[in-house]
């Protein structure tokens, strides 16, 4: 049973999920949010710069004394003002990757990793040293002093330091955003393991809609302290009047059963309700469910099914709508294939020549490339 | 087990009274004497808040006289001598000169001791005052905490001249050094010395012991030679 | 250094002692009042830096005179000391070690306070998210990152109890093996002429102290600035 | 002239441009670039998390006192170890934008942006305070303390800074990083025009290569504190052998002459040296040359050219080579749009299916709205 | 305060005119010494260091001895300050001010030096970049981020010289609106019994230093940590 000052759990049988709603107030500006979000997977923090998108990791962090509301993690309530219930920062059992690297300065990067790793029972320990510094990248590192860091090492070490307390909820405040291509293109997909393995939920803040279209199980936009939208990220990004910079990077998500590997051209072939995609080559048994994006931008439009070009796959769909999108050059035309959401986005005069209106057919024809690897 | 006695002394005594120390202990080598030396003032003032001292030897009679009155003395006040004061410079040789030379601002600063708690110093302003030049030295005067450090700003050269002990003038070391004259003791009250063994003494047989000492003859010969007149006799050098 | 005589030389070891116990008392009691004034946002915080800074304007020998007064026989404290059975304090070596923490207190808890301050927030806030409790951080984060501060507090606290002068006069009473400290020797030494002596112990007591501020200069804590 | 401990001018008719000899050695590390880039514009340094931008940044700014060498910028010499000179930091003329804001904390917002305008002759002051905090929305945070802001706003007003210096030369590690896709879009035109106007280099480290894409003239690709390519732009991107993590993202940079606006579509010809494509309508004079990237992934092949799609730009093309791409799966195909390069990614299935081979001609086609906006 | 003599407010008024120049003249020497100390890399740095800490281990009234040794009539400083026609600076206020400073240096250098390098080199880099000389960025910008160690070493350097005795007993000779500052003159009203008048002295300089160290406190710079 915990400790009668640590995290008080609810009923038995206390719901999964993340409740979170909390108020604090600076001079200038007032978070104030009522969220639901679920209790395991990615929940993605969108929002321009000044949103509140850290204030809320702190407050969840129990970082913001200030704040004021209820917040309860998978049935464990952590604070309830009303009741006057706080559980201190270091009994939430959280994972925080900062948006500065915020190492400690008198210890080398070993005793920074180890800090948390050292203070979790050794039961409890679900990710080891070595796996995370070869993860990141920073076995070479270890015996180093932060001040002698590079900016993306300095991220690097803080997130695994983060990782190493093996936590119950992981919030990590654009972490990625110091990294380059190749060093994200290796940390991606072992954050989406991750996430399978430990099965915590992840608060995760980012400006690239790569990431969080790849990540995100659900999305959260804060505009101005207030939540501006919040759902499961296929009903979210598809929604096309989202007041939003992301109309440029419309897409929708797509789920698929993994149907066909071809070894000899090194693809996978997904199926989905309405169609099929062909995927570079993926390490997934057959069966297994995987989820990819198509961006709006990588998909045309035909009126016939098109042969003998080097796009692979084309799909049959009826047109459902036809919005402006982001500049006046082009639309987004959303279809349906087959039950399955898709978005286009070509240029107006392309959509006036192809006759393009609600409930016509039409063949899409997405770049196989443009599919998530 | 050694019997110690510990002494609260007057700075006035602090070459006469180390001799008379090393004089006792060759005849009671079992006891152990340890003497602090300072201004009168300040041990009158901690003997009231239960210094650990079992002789007071002040520089003048009225402290421990107070300290008698306040029940902190384990008998009757004892005077053990008269002090003089006298003229003395480091820099000339001083026994030519009178008090009222003082007034030539060529001799430059003049040190006596606080004339407010140190005896000595209080019997050196009574005499620059009946000298008449009280008025004049008054720009000059440096005043030490006790008469021993009143002695050292002038050995130092810092003073010119300066009104100290005659015990500390007949010291070897400052002996060497310039001269001295002394003062007439007609100018100020007299410097009369007492001291007592304190509350905390009572029952200390080698306090008792070296409170008889001063009274033999090897002590008074020692306490003459620095220039002390002893109760009952007369007249200086 | 055959000219030190052995009384001297046992005024050298009180000297020693005395700095060192009182150093550690300080740093004891200093440290949670310099952590608390660095922390809070109580009204009080004002007042109670001011009150802690006050030892620093009152000249020693005040301290020592109002502290004779108080630990004397007739003083709320010798009342109280007496009473549990430990007898007066004044002229006692645990006397002065009371006079020295007091006098030095101020001295102890500007820098630490300092220190605590530059740390800023943050490393708690790290500290606290990677699992470490009030007291863990302030071990581990806190305390380390502080060093600095720490290494003045000890050099001002250690060098101010040798040098100390005015408080012993006043409660120390001067007496060899027990509150006859260096300073007070020293100055004996020169009030009786004995120039050589003085030399000796001065010239001593400089070059041993300048070995050991050049050891701790040699590993102050070298880089600065904030969270890596 | 300028003063004798000041920056040195060369002979009178100096030439142009920033030459970089430099070496330094940190216990582990160890940069040693031999550079020359034009004096003008932007190049973009590239390059994994440790492999050395912000200590050559560093040590062209001067704050790296340990490193040797030869360093002139625009004919005047800065340092020249050989002949014992270096000119220190605040002669330099630079405007430097940390990886971190490092904003002074105990000036406000307004003190912190005016503190290096105030140094400079008001005659010198190309950029005013009202048009930097407008550009950058920091305008409601003037009188803020550096402690109250989010990582981005610290990070804008740190641009902000720099900029109101009329710095001779800019350095920016990274400063849009921090910053979500709106605001890059307000700041990189900007920075365009920015380099336009001020008519200044700009050294720029960046991991997005969209953004170097669309402001660098020039690309220094480093690892390991060696220059592994450099160059003009578009020659750089195009060649396929660079061992970088940049396949992905491979793609040409093509320089086109504004040729026809069509108002009604919202949409603007721009014609090339084998061909021409729309883009979004641009506000640019008929025959000003504009710059548009071709990402590799968004330009598929067909054998014919095909009609009744929504994709508007075809090209005729002859392949030149097929190389391997950065996955299995994947081929990346080289060829000459009359005499403008190309780059296609494409799976090996199709590139085998459409039997493609050096010397063949084929039809290349681009999606208007992968190019440069 | 009607029972503070005029001799006692001379002596007042005589302390914190002494304080006052002699913080100023600390500051302005202790700073160039704390920057040095804190940016250097000079194998000197260490030697340096300690000497200027040394004057915190000596006894004050050894200190003063020397001192009296020195600028007296037979000493190598006076007769410098003879020669100049200066005059000796035994007895004079001129003195107390040479001692005071040498006295308290280390209070001051230490906090100062502290707090130079809590400050890193980040911000004279930034400020280097701003166009900032050397002398621009020490006065813009390392000063005002080392604004808690310079109110401290403020607070220190002057509460250290109003409470000096020794130095002052030595050097000092106690003359009337000159050298008689308010520490001897407690000192003096004790050892003459006047324990009203010592309580009235006591008790004032007790209440003003409250005063001033509050409203010290309450200026003091708040916020900690490295750059924003
Ligand atoms: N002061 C230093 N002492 C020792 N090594 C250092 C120091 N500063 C940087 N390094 C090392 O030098 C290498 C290059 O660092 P630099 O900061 O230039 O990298 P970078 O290319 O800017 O990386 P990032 O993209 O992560 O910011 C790194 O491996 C780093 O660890
Ligand atoms: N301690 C504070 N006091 C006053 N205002 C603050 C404080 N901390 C943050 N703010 C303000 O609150 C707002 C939200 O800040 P927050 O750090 O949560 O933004 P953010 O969404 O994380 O932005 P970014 O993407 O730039 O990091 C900002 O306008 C910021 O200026
Ligand atoms: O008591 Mo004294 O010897 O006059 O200083
Ligand atoms: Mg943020
Ligand atoms: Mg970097």
């Amino acid at each position: 049973m915990p400790p009668t000052d640590g995290p008080r759990q609810d009923a038995p049988g206390a719901r999964q999920g993340i409740r979170i709603r909390l108020e604090v107030a600076f001079a200038d500006f007032r978070l104030d949010v009522d969220l639901d979000l679920p209790g395991r997977g990615v929940t993605a923090l969108f929002g321009h710069s000044g949103s509140g998108k850290t204030t809320l990791l702190r407050c969840v962090a129990g970082l913001e004394p200030a704040a004021r509301g209820v917040l309860t993690v998978n049935g464990e309530c952590w604070q309830d003002s009303a009741r006057g219930l706080f559980v201190p920062p270091h009994r939430r059992q959280l994972g925080y990757v900062f948006q500065e690297a915020s190492l400690f300065p008198h210890l080398s990067v070993r005793r920074n990793l180890e800090f948390g790793l050292r203070r979790i029972p050794a039961a409890a320990r679900k990710v080891s040293l070595a796996q995370a510094t070869a993860l990141l990248g920073i076995d070479h590192l270890l015996e180093r002093m932060p001040d002698r860091l590079s900016g993306g090492e300095r991220q690097r070490v803080g997130m695994a330091r983060a990782l190493l307390t093996s936590p119950r909820i992981l919030l990590m405040d654009e972490p990625l955003a110091a990294l380059d291509a190749r060093r994200k293109q290796e940390i991606l997909p072992y954050l989406e393991r991750l996430h399978d393995e430990l099965d915590i939920p992840v608060l995760y803040v980012s400006h690239a809609a790569e990431e969080v279209v790849r990540l995100a199980d659900h999305v959260v936009m804060l505009g101005e302290g207030r939540v501006m939208a919040a759902g499961e990220l296929r009903a979210t990004m598809a929604r096309l009047d989202l007041p939003t910079a992301f109309t440029e990077d419309a897409g929708v998500v797509v789920e698929g059963r993994v149907a066909e590997h071809d070894d000899h051209y090194h693809l996978t072939r997904l199926d989905f309700p309405g169609g099929a995609v062909w995927v570079s080559r993926q390490v997934a048994e057959l069966g297994r469910m995987l989820r990819f994006r198509v961006h709006a931008r990588d998909v045309s439009l035909a009126d016939h099914q098109v042969e003998g070009t080097s796009i692979v796959n084309l799909l049959p769909v009826v047109i459902d709508e036809i919005v402006g999108a982001d500049t006046a050059a082009h639309v987004l035309v959303k279809m349906d294939a087959g039950g399955t959401p898709l978005v286009a986005r070509i240029t107006r005069r392309s959509s006036e020549q192809l006759v393009l209106r609600p409930g016509r057919r039409m063949w899409a024809q997405i770049k196989s490339v443009a599919l998530l690897g | 087990a050694e019997d110690t006695v510990t002494i609260a002394a007057a700075a006035d005594l602090k070459f006469a009274l180390d001799e008379i120390v090393a004089a006792y202990r060759s005849r009671q080598s079992g006891d152990r004497v340890e003497v602090i030396y300072g201004s009168s003032g300040k041990f009158a003032t901690q003997i009231r808040q239960g210094a650990p001292f079992d002789l007071y030897f002040s520089a003048d009679i009225a402290y421990p006289r107070e300290l008698e009155a306040a029940g902190l003395a384990a008998g009757p006040t004892r005077p053990y001598a008269l002090g003089r004061i006298v003229l003395w410079s480091n820099s000339r040789d001083a026994s030519a000169l009178r008090l009222q030379d003082l007034a030539d601002p060529a001799l430059g600063r003049i040190a006596i001791a606080n004339p407010r708690h140190a005896p000595y110093g209080k019997r050196a302003e009574e005499a620059l005052r009946a000298a008449g030049v009280w008025d004049a030295v008054q720009g000059r005067l440096v005043q030490g905490e006790n008469i021993a450090q009143t002695a050292q700003f002038v050995q130092s050269g810092n003073a010119g001249i300066g009104i100290i002990a005659l015990s500390l003038a007949l010291n070897p070391t400052l002996a060497q050094q310039g001269g001295y004259a002394l003062i007439d003791d007609a100018l100020h009250e007299p410097l009369e010395q007492g001291f007592i063994l304190t509350r905390r003494a009572a029952g200390n047989a080698a306090a008792a012991r070296f409170a008889d000492f001063m009274q033999d003859e090897v002590a008074r010969a020692i306490m003459r030679r620095y220039g002390f007149v002893l109760p009952g006799e007369g007249g200086a050098r | 250094m055959s000219s030190l005589s052995s009384a001297d030389w046992s005024a050298v070891w009180l000297t020693l002692k005395l700095a060192t116990v009182s150093t550690v008392i300080l740093l004891l009691v200093g440290t949670p009042i310099a952590w608390w004034l660095a922390r809070t946002r109580s009204k009080w915080k004002g007042v109670v830096g001011a009150v802690v800074a006050l030892p620093l304007v009152l000249p020693p020998t005040v301290i020592g005179f109002y502290l004779l007064l108080a630990m004397g026989p007739n003083g709320p404290v010798g009342q109280l000391t007496e009473a549990l059975g430990i007898g007066l304090l004044p002229f006692s070596f645990a006397g002065l070690v009371v006079g020295s923490v007091i006098y030095s207190l101020p001295f102890v808890v500007q820098p630490v306070h300092n220190a605590f301050e530059a740390i800023g927030r943050r490393p708690l806030e790290v500290a606290a998210t990677l699992r470490a409790g009030p007291w863990d951080s302030f071990f581990n984060v806190a305390l380390p990152l502080a060093r600095p501060g720490f290494v003045t507090a000890t050099i001002l606290g250690f060098a101010h109890t040798v040098g100390e002068f005015g408080v012993v006069l006043m409660i120390g009473g001067n007496i060899p093996d027990k509150t006859r400290v260096v300073s007070v020797a020293i100055y004996d030494h020169v009030e009786a002429l004995e120039y050589a002596e003085a030399h000796w112990l001065a010239g001593g007591m400089l070059a041993f102290s300048f070995l050991v501020l050049l050891a701790l200069y040699g590993r102050r804590y070298r880089t600065g600035g904030g969270l890596g």
